[in-house]
């Protein structure tokens, strides 16, 4: 059970990192990250269930809250500086 | 009891499985950014929730299980802001929605 | 047994040359930086490998639990990631400043302007 | 299963560690970075180090982001093209990494219980630690303990790191430029 739900995570990961890795904007990116972590989050959730030692869960708890607060610190770094035209631009 | 815990948090990890699945090819697949946000909102809220509440259902003390409940309610907040917060900040740098007429920025 | 035995340790050379190839082949600076980071993560992985017991767990102590992985390695990484990121700002602040003083963080402009004066 | 995880985890850092060096956006460098921090964290949970994991999480995910992108606000955030094109590098890396891969064949096999390291000093901190110390985890037990004095030498490095960044800023523009603008927030300063 727990086997399934990591390797729904895992792919969910790869796929989300393939969008971070292509994305043509800068948001683009951001919500990679973003959902990155999330997943990283539920992957060591289901990581403690696996290995029969599930009183980690403190670490996926801080984990969602670096996330959140990373997101929004990146956000607020979006109002200055010239990435917004440059990265939406190319690549 | 116990078998029918573990029926439920098989349909709710398929369930939650499945969910984020399909919101990492939507995220992969879907022309712009807002489209995306969207496909990745079904998979960071619903698909997050459906995964931690099927585990939760095989918790064995109770000391894991108000962990993993405060990661689900901790979820169900931040992950809503983190989108929002998202789209206004793409829209506030004026990226354009994509729309059928490609007035917008290519995919 | 045979294949991944040794499958981190590759990685973990595959990432650390990465690290040293951005390093020593790239000009930007902040993309130096990064590779430092990289490379400092690689060692952080190489010594985590090796602490890891295989059927071992976490080294927090309870009850009915036979093997543990070995708690040293970790404990130098944890201080090695700290002064990881004391050097990582350091080396930022050094970054900030070279773009005042010359207005490019390139280091091949940095070497052109340095021999024109 | 534990095993395939952690071959699917390191596979995904080995691809975000070539797309960094192939991308010129270093915001885009930037985020990947922290996906780097956080699938190296993943792979420490993995490989039973679950402080080391916190502590990568708060510091390579957290403070290394936000540090990065105050530097990127203050300078440009495109990397330009190299005039040079980059053989000797990629040929010194190449046999470098070669001659490591050959080193690692002498290593003990991954997750070995008879490796070397894992029989003579750490069984006897397992052992003792927690009647010593009082503390159940290994770990915070030979960090706060019996190595006491080596996280306080950790302290002063930080500590100089700290002064260090004072110095080289305070005599810049850079804490005092954006004060007249905006008071909350000093990209930079924070370090």
């Amino acid at each position: 059970m727990f086997t399934a739900a990591a390797i729904g995570i895992l792919v969910t990961m790869s796929l989300a990192l393939m969008r971070a890795l292509l994305g043509p904007t800068t948001f683009d990116r951001i919500l990679a990250l973003n959902m990155v972590g999330t997943k990283t989050t539920l992957l060591i959730a289901v990581v403690g269930f696996l290995t029969d030692r599930p009183d980690f869960m403190d670490i996926a708890l801080v984990y969602a809250l670096i996330n959140f607060i990373g997101v929004i610190a990146v956000l607020r770094y979006t109002k200055y500086g010239e990435f917004l035209t440059e990265g939406s631009a190319e690549e | 009891m116990a078998a029918t815990l573990d029926i439920l948090s098989w349909i709710l990890i398929v369930i939650g499985a499945g969910l984020s699945i399909v919101g990492a090819v939507g995220l992969l697949r879907f022309p712009d950014f807002f489209t995306r946000l969207h496909a990745a909102g079904i998979a960071d809220t619903l698909g997050a929730w459906a995964l931690m509440v099927g585990i939760l259902l095989q918790a064995e003390s109770w000391l894991v299980a108000v962990k993993l409940i405060l990661i689900v309610v901790f979820l169900f907040f931040t992950s809503p802001t983190a989108t929002h917060a998202l789209a206004r900040a793409a829209l506030a740098s004026r990226l354009n929605p994509w729309t059928k007429n490609a007035t917008g920025p290519k995919p | 047994m045979e294949v991944h035995g040794h499958f981190n340790y590759w990685i973990v050379v595959v990432l650390m040359m990465i690290g040293f190839y951005a390093l020593i082949a790239r000009g930007n600076l902040i993309k130096k930086i990064v590779g430092l980071n990289i490379f400092q993560a690689s060692v952080f992985l190489l010594f985590i490998s090796f602490g890891k017991v295989s059927g071992g767990s976490a080294p927090i102590i309870a009850e009915g639990i036979q093997a543990y992985s070995n708690p040293l390695p970790h404990v130098l990484i944890l201080t090695a990631i700290v002064v990881g990121v004391a050097t990582t700002a350091l080396g930022l602040a050094l970054v900030v400043r070279i773009n005042e003083a010359y207005g490019t963080i390139e280091e091949n402009e940095i070497a052109q302007m340095d021999s024109e004066t | 299963m534990i095993l395939a995880i952690d071959i699917a985890l390191l596979v995904m850092l080995a691809v975000v560690g070539i797309a960094i060096i192939r991308l010129r956006n270093l915001f885009a460098v930037v985020m990947l970075s922290g996906i780097y921090s956080l699938l190296m964290a993943s792979t420490f949970v993995l490989l039973d180090a679950v402080d080391v994991a916190f502590t990568e999480a708060a510091v390579g995910a957290g403070i290394s982001t936000v540090l990065l992108l105050g530097v990127l606000t203050l300078t440009k955030s495109r990397e330009k093209i190299p005039v040079t094109t980059p053989l000797l590098p990629l040929v010194t890396v190449v046999v470098t990494g070669a001659l490591l891969i050959y080193g690692t064949w002498d290593l003990p096999a991954f997750g070995d219980p008879n490796a070397p390291a894992h029989r003579h000093v750490a069984p006897e901190y397992l052992a003792e630690a927690t009647h010593e110390t009082g503390a159940p985890n290994v770990v915070t037990a030979v960090l706060a303990s019996y190595r006491g004095y080596d996280t306080l030498g950790e302290v002063t490095v930080i500590f100089t790191a700290g002064i260090g960044v004072l110095l080289l800023l305070s005599g810049s523009g850079v804490l005092r430029r954006r004060e007249p603008e905006e008071n909350d927030d000093k990209p930079g300063g924070a370090a």
